[in-house]
């Protein structure tokens, strides 16, 4: 078994109401200094030796993300 | 009697709160996120909606609003207070009611109405029911899976603090079936349904609901 | 990077300039420099193409579309506020309220991007409705995709509904109602339509204008991005180095923020209620230039915008861009100099951003700057309304005789003992089958004012809760009847959302529509087109009820195949006690008689059952007869008034058969039911004008003498029995409600969970 | 300005109906040997240098994550 992180972001041209939120809730909270906030998704999968890098990066780009407003980063991690 | 609803922006059935508040003979006074003061009111309505978009997580923004700091010194000393739909999440979030409300379990928004068992008629809320009987309102969410870990929910089941379960399939996955639960004291009540829907049968499924800000003014009545 | 400068345009006038990427033709660019007398610059050229695209100008449509106030009389005028030519139509519906009402097509978006096209469709008409001072109070979504179980359909259903809901969801908004049509042709081009309707007292009606000078103009809301400006980019990459011209790699999807909009609804109200405006516009496709030149030339005056003064989200936008930007969720106001503090305490009261970027001037140009550098002096009349006008060729199809003649005659009819199985075959048919998949995604509760919502034959909310005054609306077309026959498909389309509103025991009063079809570029479906358009307006002037406004949608194809013309008709109606709604389910009274008002035909021209069962399209649509119609809705709306109706339900797709279905089922009541003559005509003949109604038994009388007083068609076909929970069809046999029930509601769960 | 990441996930004993619904789907869209998904949430916020690890500690538990039902991790990144 191999632990496999994938990040799915929003691009930068997109709008991202949510990180937006969060950015301007957070001097009302008292926190200064964030300049800037984007939220997007962190899957966590375990998957099988025999998966290779091909197969993940079209898991990716056909399901866990939507490639028209969104770009994607696949790493491998140490379990 | 006056019944405080809050407005964050994003609130959507404040309208709808203060309407069965008024069906119900009280008076409802509206109170705005910034405020600092509650305005002399006997009770307060966080109603549903989707504060501050709901982003990042349903309620976790309008928690620290001005107004809510006031809302959970004036719980703390019993003033009763109903969280519906979001403001069930906000009550959660601020920690005036135990656990958590996540994604339905099919991941849709649901909208439907939907039978409920009343568990517990003694809170500040619910004292117009029988124990027991069953009431039929809207339930209208997309993050409404109840969940606290195994010890919470040993105590919520074992203090007789769930106060509205679901019957029938469980529309959104929350554990024990449970739609809406009350504060150790019974003051505070949170639930995932909207009885403020079901306060006349021309525009909801039935006037169950109404049952619920007539107990509140009783419990104000007689405190 | 330089700028395009009005200066250097004059200086330049051989620069070649992108037009033909920008969809402009040769003589439209020559047009241009004709109107202003040199090449225009980067930022006006930009403005011209997308004002004068067909989106925007109605160029196809246009010479048509005049024919609605050519057929509209001064009668079906009297109460009408606001028409065509407007953000939205207007009607005065008594008691001193206004209703405003439209929809729009968002079809190409949503099929690129399912979730945000449709999340924005929704929002972009809400504001058209905000637009005219109204709080918008409900939402209604007519949808068509392709074959149900096509797997591109279950990519695009699942993201528009959800985005539908979303979007409307978040607003407060309830949906109460819509369509959802599976059909081929929409296969690789979804429909997505949306309508809102919003009320206002009379006199706080805004038009959208910017007069006096000295007036100043405000942007407000969301800050403006690259969104959807996918076209303009040529000019980008013109003025841009490589390393700026990578960022450009523009997004033509625009991502909604339903948090902002609903912000933006309860702000701008505020500001209405504080008379703090005197002329307001969305900002929807074409964004600061659509906004700028339609206020400017509906004004009084010229125009001086200050560009490099709209808050930005992103960096390095030229003048082209910000001008084209679609970023939603931004409204544009015209303010007295008096009233700019006040206003602007309003907005950060909300938290909305707001910014003054212009003035109303004296004189009769829209003039923008860039960091006090002229790029746009242009009259503005010539963006927003003198753009090109077509006369595209017309030409009725080769086929169509063809497919006319081909009568659903030779189709072979079922047996008389297959015709229970046929009921609930039919029941589960995607067209027919329950739509709760969908509609449970959608809050219909909020607001509190929702009187009938779906499964009902029109959405109804109430108005005012003092008085009970309300509307009721529905929006329908069947785009196998407009195939067959546009001219007469576009009046059933027409008759069937009237006849939807008036089963409900609303008067309908007014009309909108969503014209959706192929290229008109095809001269078959210019054809269609303006069959359609004809059909829809000698239609409206047979009901007497107006046209206030609606939208245009062309290139509805995938390849050269066009799209079914699809004109979405919305009827609106008005009810002034809403307490006396009829619902669809029976059962509501003890002792209920079945009546089937109208008369049956054998009519299976573009029927449900000649595609359900044999996949064939062909013959002449049902024959229409409006002033059959407008009886029915007389009966219909005194039968309500008098309290005579338990339920009614409207008969369509799918004939009495699927009434019955579905008013037992939406009931949770039995029926049993006698027919004579051939019964699978009786059951499964789509003829128009036809509506079941429950009457109780001690108003069977008075009413039934009343349709023979007034000379509408009537039979008795059944009776409610509460005791059976069955369907009983005399002489075939039973259909318990439970089998009824699994097969009518299991359909759209299986192909889509 | 310092580039921070904060991953929020669902507790291991929480439900996870997003991370279940992408691990059911996989094998039907012909993915297999993925034994298992979680999703949960990827911020990156761009801060000012003053911002310290205590205050994004702080920012973390009491509004980025709701500890009742979430784990999360800060990390800071090279820009
Ligand atoms: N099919 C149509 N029937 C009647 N009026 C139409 C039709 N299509 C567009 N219009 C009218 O033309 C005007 C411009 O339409 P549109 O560009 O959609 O408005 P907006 O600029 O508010 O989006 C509107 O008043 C609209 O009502
Ligand atoms: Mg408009």
């Amino acid at each position: 078994m191999a632990r496999v992180v994938v990040d799915v972001m929003p691009k930068p041209e997109i709008l991202d109401p949510q990180g937006q939120a969060v950015a301007n809730a957070l001097p009302r909270l008292g926190f200064d200094g964030i300049a800037s906030v984007r939220q997007g998704k962190h899957f966590e999968l375990e998957v099988a030796d025999d998966v290779d890098d091909a197969t993940l990066a079209k898991i990716a780009e056909t399901f866990l993300a939507n490639p028209v407003i969104e770009d994607w980063v696949v790493r491998r991690v140490d379990a | 009697m006056k019944v405080g609803v809050i407005t964050f922006p994003g609130t959507l059935d404040d309208v709808d709160a203060a309407r069965a508040v008024r069906y119900a003979g009280g008076e409802a006074v509206s109170l705005w996120h910034a405020d600092h003061d509650l305005k002399g009111v006997d009770a307060v309505i966080v109603p549903g909606g989707f504060s501050y978009g709901d982003y990042l997580r349903c309620g976790a923004i309008a928690r620290f609003a001005p107004v809510m700091q006031e809302v959970v010194e004036a719980a703390n000393k019993g003033m009763p207070v109903l969280g519906i739909c979001n403001g069930f999440q906000i009550l959660c979030e601020a920690h005036l009611l135990p656990g958590a409300l996540i994604r339905n379990h099919k991941l849709h928004f649901v909208c439907r109405d939907q039978w409920l068992k009343v568990e517990n008629n003694e809170t500040a809320w619910t004292t117009r029911y029988d124990k027991g009987a069953e009431v039929l309102v809207p339930l209208k969410s997309g993050e409404g899976g109840y969940q606290a870990d195994d010890e919470t929910l040993k105590e919520l089941e074992g203090e007789g603090r769930v106060v509205f379960r679901y019957v029938g399939d469980n529309p959104n996955g929350s554990r024990n079936g449970i739609a809406g639960i009350t504060s150790a004291n019974g003051r505070v009540v949170g639930l995932m349904p909207h009885p403020e829907h079901a306060i006349d049968a021309l525009t909801g499924p039935t006037d169950d609901g109404l049952g619920m800000f007539l107990s509140l003014l009783d419990a104000v009545v007689s405190a | 990077m330089s700028l395009d400068t009005v200066k250097n345009a004059e200086s330049t006038p051989d620069q070649e300039q992108p037009y033909k990427e920008l969809g402009l033709k040769d003589d439209e660019y020559a047009r241009i420099r004709e109107i202003l007398g040199r090449r225009p610059t980067d930022a006006e050229l930009a403005m011209y193409s997308v004002m004068w695209s067909e989106h925007c100008s109605y160029k196809s449509s246009k010479v048509h579309l005049k024919y609605f106030g050519e057929t509209t009389t001064d009668e079906m005028r009297e109460k009408m506020l606001a028409g065509i030519g407007e953000n939205a139509g207007v009607v005065d519906i008594g008691d001193g309220w206004a209703i405003t009402f439209k929809v729009e097509s968002h079809n190409h978006p949503s099929y690129v991007e399912p979730y945000q096209g449709a999340a924005t469709g929704v929002g972009g008409i809400v504001r058209d409705i905000l637009a005219m001072g109204a709080r918008p109070l409900a939402v209604m979504d007519p949808l068509r995709f392709g074959p149900a179980d096509a797997p591109d359909t279950r990519r695009v259903l699942p993201g528009i509904v959800a985005g539908v809901g979303g979007y409307g969801n978040c607003l407060g908004l309830p949906n109460i109602g819509g369509e959802v049509v599976f059909d081929e042709s929409y296969a690789g081009n979804p429909l997505v339509n949306a309508l809102c309707v919003g009320a206002m007292r009379v006199e706080d009606l805004h038009l959208a204008h910017a007069s006096g000078a000295g007036n100043k103009i405000i942007l407000y809301g969301a800050r403006t991005g690259l969104d959807g400006i996918g076209g303009v980019s040529v000019l980008a990459s013109e003025t841009f180095d490589d390393t700026a011209g990578k960022r450009k790699k523009l997004p033509s999807v625009q991502v909604g923020d339903p948090f902002t909009e609903k912000v933006l609804i309860e702000c701008s109200l505020e500001l209405f209620r504080q008379k703090l405006v005197v002329g307001i516009q969305d900002l929807g496709g074409a964004g600061l230039s659509c906004a700028t030149s339609e206020l400017a030339s509906a004004g009084d005056g010229g125009m001086r915008v200050q560009l490099d003064r709209v808050p930005l989200r992103a960096s390095g936008m030229t003048p082209a861009e910000v001008l084209s930007s679609e970023s939603q969720e931004r409204m544009c106001a015209v303010v007295r100099p008096e009233d700019v503090d006040a206003f602007m305490a309003v907005c950060a009261k909300w938290d909305v951003i707001a910014t003054e970027i212009g003035e109303v001037t004296e004189g009769d140009r829209l003039v923008i700057t860039w960091h006090d550098e002229v790029v746009v002096d242009v009259p503005p009349r010539t963006v927003a309304h003198e753009g090109p006008v077509y006369h595209r060729p017309i030409e009725r199809p080769a086929d169509q005789d063809a497919l006319q003649a081909d009568t659903p005659d030779r189709l072979p009819k079922p047996a008389r003992e297959e015709l229970l199985d046929l009921i609930k075959t039919m029941a589960a048919s995607p067209n027919l089958a329950s739509r709760q998949w969908v509609t449970q995604q959608y809050d219909r509760y909020v607001r509190g004012g929702t009187v009938l919502a779906q499964p009902a034959d029109s959405g109804m909310i109430r108005i005012d809760e003092e008085t009970h005054r309300g509307v009721a609306l529905s929006t329908d077309c069947n785009g196998r009847y407009t195939k067959l026959d546009p001219y007469t498909g576009a009046k059933l389309a027409l008759a069937e959302a009237y006849r939807n509103v008036a089963t409900t025991g609303a008067t309908p009063v007014a009309v909108t529509n969503c014209l959706n079809f192929g290229s008109p570029e095809d001269p078959a479906v210019m054809w269609q087109f303006e069959q359609a358009v004809k059909g829809l307006a000698d239609g409206c002037a047979e009901l007497g009820i107006p046209v206030t406004g609606g939208n245009v949608s062309f290139y509805n194809q995938t390849g050269a195949t066009a799209i079914l013309p699809t004109p979405v008709v919305g009827v609106l109606g008005v009810i002034d006690d809403v307490r006396r709604r009829i619902p669809t389910g029976i059962g509501a009274e003890a002792g209920e008689t079945l009546l089937l008002l109208g008369e049956t035909h054998e009519e299976f021209g573009g029927s449900e059952w000649a595609h359900v069962v044999h996949g064939h399209l062909g013959g002449l649509p049902p024959e229409v007869d409006l002033a059959r119609e407008k009886l029915l809705a007389e009966v219909l709306v005194a039968g309500s008034r008098d309290g005579m109706l338990s339920a009614a339900h409207d008969l369509a797709e799918g004939g009495l058969a699927q009434a019955l279905v579905e008013t037992c089922l939406i009931g949770e009541t039995g029926a049993r039911v006698f027919l004579e003559g051939d019964l699978f005509t009786e059951l499964f003949s789509e003829s128009a004008g036809r509506v079941l109604v429950a009457v109780p038994r001690t108003e069977e009388l008075r009413f039934t003498d009343m349709c023979t007083a007034r000379g509408l068609p009537w039979r008795k076909v059944g009776v409610v029995d509460p005791e059976s929970q069955a369907l009983e069809v005399q002489g075939l046999g039973e259909l318990s409600l439970a089998e009824l029930r699994e097969a009518w509601e299991g359909t759209l769960p299986a192909l889509f969970d």
